[in-house]
Order: C-alpha cells, then structure tokens, then sequence
C-alpha cells in the first residue's frame, strides 16, 4: 500500500503541543479521520489531555470516518474559547 | 456583517451596521476582557484565530439565527490578537421589529459562537498564560 | 445612571457609563423608531415623560434588576420629544461578570420599563397621530 | 363637610381629554383616589375609553384607598408606551 503526505496545522495549544503551526505527515493510503488522530496522540499524548480536539479540512470540521486523502491540509481544532 | 480584526473594536460602527428602517430594536452584545478569572488576576488576553473558518462558522450560526427569528441585519466582530482589560473581544448587534427577537437572536449567537468557531483564548496571568477550557 | 433626555443619545456614551474591569459580558437594548406600525407608515414618534416620577419608576426597576442578578453597572437614557426614524428612543446597558445575567436583566428593564415608567408615545402618521396603547 | 382643592396634572392622552395639563377640582373632605377617579369620569367620559388609568401623588402610584388631601397635587397616568 502506498503512502499519502498531507500537511497538519495547529492552532491554540495544539500548536504548543505539537512544537509549531504545521507539520507534515506520512500516512497509509486509505486512513481515516479518527485513526489519523490516533496515531497524532500516540505521537503526542498531550493531545490525551485535552477536552476534546476536533479535526476541520477546508474549513470544515470532518467526521470521525472522513477519508484522508493525499495533500489534504489537516487542522487540528482544540476546544474552542471564543467571545 | 462578519470581520475577525486585529484592530479595536469600534462599537458603534457595529451599531451603524445594523441600522435599519424597520427596526425596533437592535440588541448589542460585547464580550470584555474581564480583570480576574477564578479569583486570580488576569493581565491581558490574546486570541487566535482560524479565520477563514471562523467566518464559515459564524455564517452558519448567522443562517441558523435567521431561520429562527426574523432578524433585519446583523453585524458580529471579534477581535485577534492581545486584548487589553476592559477591552472588546467580541461584539455582537442584531435588529429585529420587535425587541424580543433581538435578544434571543443575539443570545444565540453569543451561546452558539462559543461552541463551533475557531477562535482560542489565552489568559495571560503574571506569573504566567493558560489556553482557556482547553483542560478538562 | 438614569437619564431622561431631550437630545440624541450617544450610544458611545450609555456604554462607556457600563465599562467596568470585572465585566465579561456588556448587553445593549437600544429601542428604534420604526417606519411603520400595523402597515400604516410613520413619520415620527413624539415622546413625552412625566419626568421626576420616570426617574424614581426606573430606579425601582433597577432596584429591582440587582436583587435577581449580579449587576456590575446599568445605564438607561430614554429620549423625549420628537423622535425621528431610525433614531433612538431609548437606550439601556448592562454590565455583569458573566453574559447570561446580562441578557437577562437587559431584557427585564425594557420590559419593566414598559409596563410602569410614566412615559407617552405618539405615533404621527400623514394624516394624524395616535396615542400609543391608550385604547384596548 | 368642608371642600378640599387639589390640583390635577394630565400627561399624554388624558391632557387631551381634560384639554390642558392642569386643572382645579373641589372635592369633599375624606374622598379616595378612585372616588376621585368616578368623578373625572363622569366630567370626562373618554377615560372610560381608555385601557386603563391610573393616579399618581408625590410621584407615586396610589391605591385605589388613597385618601385625597387638601392642596394635593393629583397625576393622571393613561396607560404609558415608553421604550
């Protein structure tokens, strides 16, 4: 199975916990939403720590099963604390 | 009317945007920057933003409020960057024919604002900062 | 602070009256003139207030806010005289720690307001005016 | 029984009626607020017309039980539309 690289971006202390604004990422062919964000709290398990943590692509937030797709941009959304 | 500004916010160009002939009643929500949370004092504040999606999601409360009330116009500004005390974070105006709606409408999009768009806040303490509601 | 005024009111300045450091939430009723009532279109509005009785009927109301909710500071400014479209016929402002107490006790003085300050609208239409709510 | 005068002051709707802001009434000794208000009616028989009217001394609404004094000053207040 061939491997997809998409970039993660992340905002508030997602962007603390990762060490920067974005990174990039090798995943496998097929992946989904949530087992991406599996292996990024196996990567980093601050993430763990958090209320929630949602995943948005194109500006929109996706579904635990949204398949992951070669050069899609990830941001990772933690709880949000606007107003 | 929706901006995510880096600026502050003047309140009553918000206002001036949602004047309208028809109106009865605008209702006006601004968010300040309060000197203590928890009992313990609070410098400043300092937002960031996920701003494309941010507009998105405020326009997909605003669509939702419409549904709902018979709002005239509506203008929503929240402000990026450090927020000084006593300062604008947010600021909300909606007019409406009769008042009632005005107040629930604007509500909404207050309660609303604070559960889907992308915006965090970090409170800045003397001895330190802290993402807010970011912990459990 | 109460006021009841002949000249336009500065919404700028009802709000800054509001500004408190411990604030988190502002809310804002400003009622309008409306261009028409039950179809009919409206030229302007006339308000008149029995002036020192207004004041004590709206004081009771506040009296009355700050027993239910924690008020940090209220600013009200009801205009008299003539009111054209569009412009402000009241204005009312809330500060409180958080936003929840805010809308509501916003909401609770316009409604109070109402029902007892001793202030009169007339509607003025092309070819008369009326008394607003004198008859059943 | 000897004659009080008061002094009645008219806003809104009930100036129109009366026909000025002011007027003089004599009334007997002891009456109450709402005999008061019978005997307006019966000059002025559009304030039955309204959807209510009320009194005001010192600023104040008073009870229908109010007893009317000597050099009173007696507000009426049609039903108010303020805001």
């Amino acid at each position: 199975m061939s491997d997809i690289r998409i970039k993660v971006v992340a905002y508030g202390i997602a962007r603390d916990i990762i060490g920067g604004k974005e990174m990039a990422l090798s995943l496998a062919e097929g992946i989904s939403a949530s087992e991406t964000m599996s292996i990024l709290k196996k990567q980093f398990p601050a993430f763990d720590q958090l209320s929630s943590l949602q995943l948005a692509i194109n500006e929109e937030y996706v579904a635990d099963s949204h398949p992951i797709k070669e050069g899609d941009e990830l941001v990772l959304i933690p709880p949000v604390s606007g107003g | 009317m929706i901006e995510i500004t880096k600026d502050r916010i003047d309140v009553a160009r918000i206002i001036a945007a949602v004047s309208d002939s028809g109106a009865g009643g605008i209702d006006v929500f601004i968010g300040t920057t309060r000197n203590k949370t928890q009992g313990k004092a609070v410098v400043k504040l300092d937002f960031e933003a996920y701003e494309p999606m941010a507009i998105k999601e405020l326009q997909k409360i605003v669509d939702r409020a419409k549904s709902q009330w018979p709002i005239l116009k509506y203008a929503i500004s929240h402000r990026t960057g450090v927020v000084e005390i006593g300062e604008e974070a947010v600021v909300i105006a909606v007019s409406t024919a009769h008042r009632q709606a005005a107040f629930e409408s604007c509500k909404f999009i207050i309660d609303e604002l604070k559960k889907t768009v992308p915006i965090w806040k970090k409170e800045i303490f003397e001895d330190g900062d802290v993402w807010v509601a970011a912990h459990p």
